[in-house]
């Protein structure tokens, strides 16, 4: 590999230790001329301590708003081959899952248009093709669609969904994510590729409340799989675990947020009434204990990185939906959100810090939806109560 | 011509890259258990049992070692492989007796076995100087950096439970590491410094204007020409206004650097989902392998290992112990910065006798 | 002449006023009991024994009652008794023979002993239409109707903890009902009436605009004169302009009323403090004996006496079985009226799966 | 007593039920003119829901800027002798003790100068001497100060400070209640007098973490007691309460908020350091343990009624103070409190407004208080750190 001659001493530092190098990676495809100038421009970012990128004029595909980021050098004549240094979301196909035929075809594509330069993958979960030019945006555009893949989102529009690997492996899955995630990905193509909205709105779908893409944290509209019934329990296995050592009073009884489990020495008991559906004593013994046979899933709202009303995590809306197959209700609630927010909601404003502006029951609402004392932590402790509306109604 | 562009086809189905095993129980399956670190079984209700092998990764990943793990993935799954939310590489095995090869093999080629269960998993991290315009660090050669040093927390699940560390290189939080067992967050601390001259020609001054969340920035004329000041006691280096507008400057080399917050979580397990609390308010850049951040870390872990109880994350844990006692332990003296002043601060004051004297 | 004013002079010392027995173990007490309902004794460490009787009062006392009262601790106490924070009277007995005379003829004369334990005390309350100008409701009748009912919780301890009800005529909350188990508010709902012709004459525009939280009222001029304007929709009815300019009569027969919080609490004891929270946010003013408020009231009383384990404020029991199903039990229906929508309103969003179905 | 020719039927529905009533109380004092018209008039409000007494021009006693509110009837030819009906807040002795002689004096006094009625006492601990006439303050108050007692506060002034009885008869007392609450009463005369703050500013004075005053609700300053050292535990109690029927585990142990607590069947051990002092333990096996002997209070600053901004429960400021005779650290406080307040508050703006308003830290350094953890619930959770300052004293 022709690194040799490049003079990058900080980051070799980098290259040193256990955990795989992003340095060594880099270098790996260092045949690569715009390879090379990240290393270069780079090292450089290591001298002065300051990004040497500079954002700027849109770039993109033709007839698509989103998908790609324009980046540019902002010393193109030190570092020419990343004057321009665009990056690209694939978007990937649900739950992460390839077969060794669609990622060769990938590296071939991003071989000819890029840099050979991923990121597996970006944190809303594309893949992320790092660094190719303006020329190269279309071809390599029709070459991935050609071989069955598409861009993600970027803008303010629907950004591209993602999911927990679900019930492809995962026994706790309270409903299809892999398919929920296709379906709404599908379903809002153009959504997704033409930015309309006042900002960004993402989806992301867990199987259950440990939610393994954290999207009570990150997504617009969050799908976190629940169950409404009893919790399975399998007593034999109960007792191998406290054999084998669980301390099921401490490590279990006690942890229950509603202390809702109780255990004789023999077998546990559980108020199921009064179970949140937390899952931690499910994750203590999965061989045991499994979620409910009447299975759907919470859609909480809203949440969002802290930019500019600080960081929000998402608000439920709908307590318990059941996930059939095509998504309706999930279609028309997201479709409503985004008629109200759409023509009220202000540039730059997701719809978490909307729906706070507008107040949650104005929101409801509009949307529709019944106010449930599911939707709040406690009620108002202050008595600033808007009552005029119901008055004039009275009136009426 | 138009008419022959193949758009809005959207991802590939993922049903075409099920393994065999999974398109047979998919939906059915009855238990796992971690085998050892890295190492999962996923049992059906059929009997049939899934093996995982999951190996940590940087993330940013060159096509040549794709191309290896399809490799690996031809000789020891079958052809299938899948990534996680935290960026490791899964490789999906029915033989169980492909497991310590493949673990040889990824090992070999530098990529450890590890990430599952009461550990560290990778941490999940986004651009810095490596891609982004706004980056107040790097990002990778922070969390290399980190990830070196809890390395051992990665390859043996010996802590009380999960333990999640994010990083994000500026209060975008690209990484969403708001919701953290430990995040590491870069910060600007200055206003940006305003290119007058390039500003009329970049960036609509209303929209501008608009984008600061303090008003910290009003219109002003500068040698004649249409442009905007910031009111410097205001801003908060939020960096909004810079990403609207390129013409404001938010990346300064001598007052940029790292914050460490804690105690965040995103399950729903045991204690609702919690924001991460700012701790250290500032660590300077120190490139390559930023020494203050990585001690930092590794002290926070190792009190937490010391002291909270199995299962318990970092956020319960400082809950149980109270936040005087988490400063002293981690040897953090406590800043004024730490005290809130945004928005809610009034609900951050302590409001109630419960002190531990 | 001036110079022969008495002033500052602060209240007398109390030490005049404490008993023998009380200076005597002055701040050696060792413990106390509850003898009855009403009836505590508190033993010195020197083996003193001081009885209380604490008997109910409506707090609105003519001097022919506090004479009475003076009579009665003449015969029985030496002279010597106290009120309370919640505004009952305490007959401070050294002589434990006295207590049941004492009882009997305090009952005698009207007013019960009771309100000491886990049981209701005297409801902490305002003045309502007996003296201020801007009471949403009566409060004494409120209190007296509601204390009728109550009653038999006074002269007992038979709930689960202490209930704190507290009353307030109008949100300035003189009460401070915004800490209590249950608390019973008289609100207004529409936007003051203007009275422009008195306005110029009696208030300064620019400290009546300033007087809004919300930014409700504007300068106007009116016929000529300089007044002010509501903007309705912005207008929450918390009559703060009233207070602070008489022109702007907040006041409304019709639409005047009462609402209900549950759930606060004072003490740190076992939970921090807390505020009450919204339940009914309307019920009509009933005078003379305001049924509505008393039927919820009570119903709230039944479920939680039922429903709390011991030790359990309300607050606490609530926060146990969760809102859902206070709701529920109570059989109050869920107005949208109670979604906060004030400043820290997201604050009070649920952002958590944890739900019980 | 005159009360036949009252028409007052609705009010007369109050003297039913087993409560005391304050329409009875009314009645006894009806011999008065003014309380006859007061049961008149309330009536009327009985009738169309509507109070009939306005606010309006300052009334009050010569050199004092409170402790006289000005109280008027709307409806003066009706009720004549309620035109005028002020009321006045005398401020009452520490712990609400009188002696007989003292109470006979006090209505000897406002049967000569006002209606007869009382309310023993107001929210703020003061007597209240319920309505009299603009003519009658100046004699009233020469009687009272005669007698030894003096006006309370109402304005923009220090209230009337209260306390809960305290050593005076509690076996938790941490300090001295009645000497601070009297002590600082006396110490802050004037301004208690003499309106001079931008709001009103209230003392509050509990011996121990139940907060029998409710001061953390309802305090700008409040006092809270509170210890350093063990809970002071006698062992056989603890037995003898056991035997008693106190289900220690569960009524004791599982209710302490930090868990710190155990029991073994025979014994209980507590881990003082993780005490939070909540008192709850002691609360209900009061002969079995007790405060520890390292006794003083915790100072929290800024609760408050929800006018304008929301109800406040008040703010940590000092931990532990010890409670020396004297209290002036106590004082110190206030004193710096007021200042910056006083300077920068705004009209009708409570400190504890003004604390959220500047910033919590800011305030402390203002007023020279160094912050620590115990001050606040948790850290910030939003990145908007304001770190200008701080640089700039690094470039100095
Ligand atoms: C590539 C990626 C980081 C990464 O390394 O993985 C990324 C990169 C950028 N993000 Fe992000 N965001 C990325 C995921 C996120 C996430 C996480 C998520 O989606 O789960 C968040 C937090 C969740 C959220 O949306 O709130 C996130 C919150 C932001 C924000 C703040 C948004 C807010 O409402 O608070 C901005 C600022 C903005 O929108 O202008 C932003 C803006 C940006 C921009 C576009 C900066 C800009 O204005 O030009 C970054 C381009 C970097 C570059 O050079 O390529 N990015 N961004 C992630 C997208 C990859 C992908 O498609 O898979
Ligand atoms: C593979 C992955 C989902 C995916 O589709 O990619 C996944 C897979 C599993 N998660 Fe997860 N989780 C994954 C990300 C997450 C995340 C998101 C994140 O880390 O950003 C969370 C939320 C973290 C948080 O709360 O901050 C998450 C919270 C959990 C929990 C709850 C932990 C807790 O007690 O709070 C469990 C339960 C457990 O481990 O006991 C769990 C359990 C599991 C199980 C055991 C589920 C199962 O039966 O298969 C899987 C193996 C766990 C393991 O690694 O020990 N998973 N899991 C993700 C692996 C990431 C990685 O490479 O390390
Ligand atoms: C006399 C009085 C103080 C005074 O100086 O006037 C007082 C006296 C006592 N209180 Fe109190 N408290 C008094 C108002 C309060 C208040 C304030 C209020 O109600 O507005 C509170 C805070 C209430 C709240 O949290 O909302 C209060 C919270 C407590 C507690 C904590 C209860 C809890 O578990 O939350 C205790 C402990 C207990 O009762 O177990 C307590 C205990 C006591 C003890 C047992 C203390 C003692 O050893 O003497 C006294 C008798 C209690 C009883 O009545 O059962 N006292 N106590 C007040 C009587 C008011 C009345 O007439 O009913
Ligand atoms: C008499 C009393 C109620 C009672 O029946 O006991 C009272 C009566 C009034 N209060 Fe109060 N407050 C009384 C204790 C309180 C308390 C409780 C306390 O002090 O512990 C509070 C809540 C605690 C607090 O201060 O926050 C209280 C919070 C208010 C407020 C709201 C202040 C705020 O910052 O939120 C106002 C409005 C104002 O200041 O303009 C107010 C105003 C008023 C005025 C002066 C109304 C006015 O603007 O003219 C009332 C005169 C009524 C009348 O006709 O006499 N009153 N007021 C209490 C004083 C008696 C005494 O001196 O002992
Ligand atoms: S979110 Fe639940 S269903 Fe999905 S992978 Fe995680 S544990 Fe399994
Ligand atoms: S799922 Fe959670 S709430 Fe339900 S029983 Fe298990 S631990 Fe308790
Ligand atoms: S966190 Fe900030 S600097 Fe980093 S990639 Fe996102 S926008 Fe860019
Ligand atoms: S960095 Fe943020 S706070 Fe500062 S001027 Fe820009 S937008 Fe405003
Ligand atoms: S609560 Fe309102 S109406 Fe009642 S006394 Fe206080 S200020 Fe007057
Ligand atoms: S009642 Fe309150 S909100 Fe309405 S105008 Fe008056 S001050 Fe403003
Ligand atoms: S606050 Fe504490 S010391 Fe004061 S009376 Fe109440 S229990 Fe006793
Ligand atoms: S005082 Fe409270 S915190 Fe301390 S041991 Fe007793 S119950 Fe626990």
């Amino acid at each position: 590999m022709a690194t040799k001659d490049l003079k990058i001493p900080l980051l070799e530092e980098l290259e040193k230790g256990p955990w795989p190098s992003f340095v060594t990676e880099i270098k790996k495809s260092a045949d690569n001329p715009m390879a090379r100038d990240t290393l270069r421009q780079l090292e450089k970012s290591y001298e002065d301590k300051i990004s040497h990128w500079k954002h700027g004029g849109l770039v993109g595909v033709m007839g698509y708003g989103g998908g790609v980021i324009g980046r540019y050098s902002d010393s193109p004549e030190e570092f020419p081959e990343v004057k321009e240094f665009h990056t690209y979301r694939v978007n990937q196909p649900s739950g992460w899952f390839y077969n060794t035929e669609a990622l060769r075809t990938l590296c071939d594509i991003w071989e000819k248009h890029g840099s050979g330069l991923t990121n597996m993958h970006g944190s809303t979960g594309d893949m992320i093709f790092l660094g190719s030019t303006t020329e190269a945006i279309e071809p390599c555009f029709a070459d991935l669609t050609e071989a069955g893949f598409d861009l993600g989102g970027s803008g303010s529009d629907v950004r591209t969904p993602s999911c927990c690997v679900g019930p492809g492996r995962c026994e706790w899955a309270c409903y299809d994510t892999l398919d929920a995630c296709y379906d709404i990905t599908q379903e809002f193509q153009d959504e997704l590729h033409r930015p309309a909205f006042p900002y960004k709105f993402k989806f992301k779908f867990s199987g259950c409340p440990n939610d393994c893409v954290a999207s009570i944290a990150r997504s617009d509209m969050s799908v976190i799989g629940t169950w409404k019934d009893n919790i399975q329990i399998n007593q034999d296995e109960v007792a191998n675990y406290a054999k084998n050592g669980v301390d099921i009073e401490a490590e279990i009884c006690e942890l229950c947020p509603t202390k809702c489990i109780s255990w004789n020495g023999k077998t546990i008991s559980i108020d199921n009434s009064n179970c949140v559906k937390c899952m931690h004593c499910i994750n203590v013994m999965p061989k045991a204990l499994s979620p409910g046979k009447e299975r759907g899933a919470t859609i909480l709202i809203g949440a969002k990185a802290p930019i500019i009303g600080g960081a929000l995590l998402a608000t439920v809306f709908v307590p318990f939906l059941e996930m059939e197959e095509g998504y309706e209700d999930l279609k028309e609630l997201a479709e409503a959100l985004w008629d109200f927010w759409g023509e009220y909601g202000k540039n730059r404003e997701r719809i978490g810090e909307f729906i706070q502006r507008v107040g949650l029951a104005n929101f409801l609402d509009e949307i529709g939806l019944e106010p449930i004392p599911e939707m709040i932590a406690h009620p108002r402790t202050n008595p600033y109560i808007f009552f005029e509306d119901e008055l004039e109604e009275e009136d009426e | 011509m138009v008419t022959q562009r193949i758009t809005d086809i959207g991802p590939p189905d993922y049903r075409q890259f099920l393994p065999p095993i999974v398109k047979a129980n998919y939906g059915k399956w009855k238990y796992h258990e971690i085998l050892q670190p890295g190492v999962m079984v996923h049992v059906a209700e059929s009997g049939d049992k899934l093996f995982t092998v999951r190996a940590g990764s940087p993330r940013l990943l060159s096509i040549v070692t794709i191309r290896k793990f399809a490799d690996l993935a031809d000789k020891y799954t079958g052809g299938h492989l899948r990534w996680t939310s935290r960026n490791n590489v899964e490789f999906l095995l029915t033989d169980e007796a492909n497991i310590e090869p493949l673990k040889k093999e990824l090992q070999e080629y530098g990529f450890p076995v590890g990430g599952t269960g009461n550990g560290i998993s990778n941490i999940v991290h986004t651009q810095g100087w490596v891609h982004c315009h706004s980056s107040a660090t790097d990002a990778s050669g922070v969390v290399k950096a980190i990830m070196d040093e809890v390395y051992p927390h990665f390859t043996s699940m010996d802590l009380p439970a999960k333990l999640r560390i994010a990083f994000a290189c500026c209060l975008n939080m690209c990484g969403a590491v708001h919701c953290s067992d430990i995040a590491v967050l870069g910060i600007h601390r200055t206003a940006p410094t305003i290119n007058h001259d390039d500003l009329p020609k970049m960036c609509e001054v209303p929209t501008l204007v608009s984008s600061c969340p303090t008003g910290a920035i009003r219109p002003a004329t500068v040698d004649g020409k249409a442009s905007v000041e910031v009111e410097k006691e205001q801003c908060m280096y939020c960096g909004n206004c810079y990403t609207v507008c390129p013409a404001m400057q938010i990346n300064n080399a001598e007052t940029d650097g790292i914050s460490i917050w804690v105690g965040g979580k995103v399950s729903n397990a045991r204690s609702k989902p919690m924001f991460s609390k700012l701790v250290i308010p500032f660590i300077p850049n120190e490139p390559p392998r930023w020494p203050g951040v990585v001690d930092a870390v590794k002290k926070i872990i190792e009190v937490y290992a010391a002291g909270a109880r199995k299962h318990e994350r970092m956020g319960e844990w400082i809950e149980r112990i109270g936040w005087p006692k988490f400063f002293e332990l981690a040897e953090i003296p406590f800043s004024p910065l730490v005290i809130d002043d945004f928005k809610h601060a009034g609900e951050t004051y302590n409001r109630t006798t419960q002190i531990r004297h």
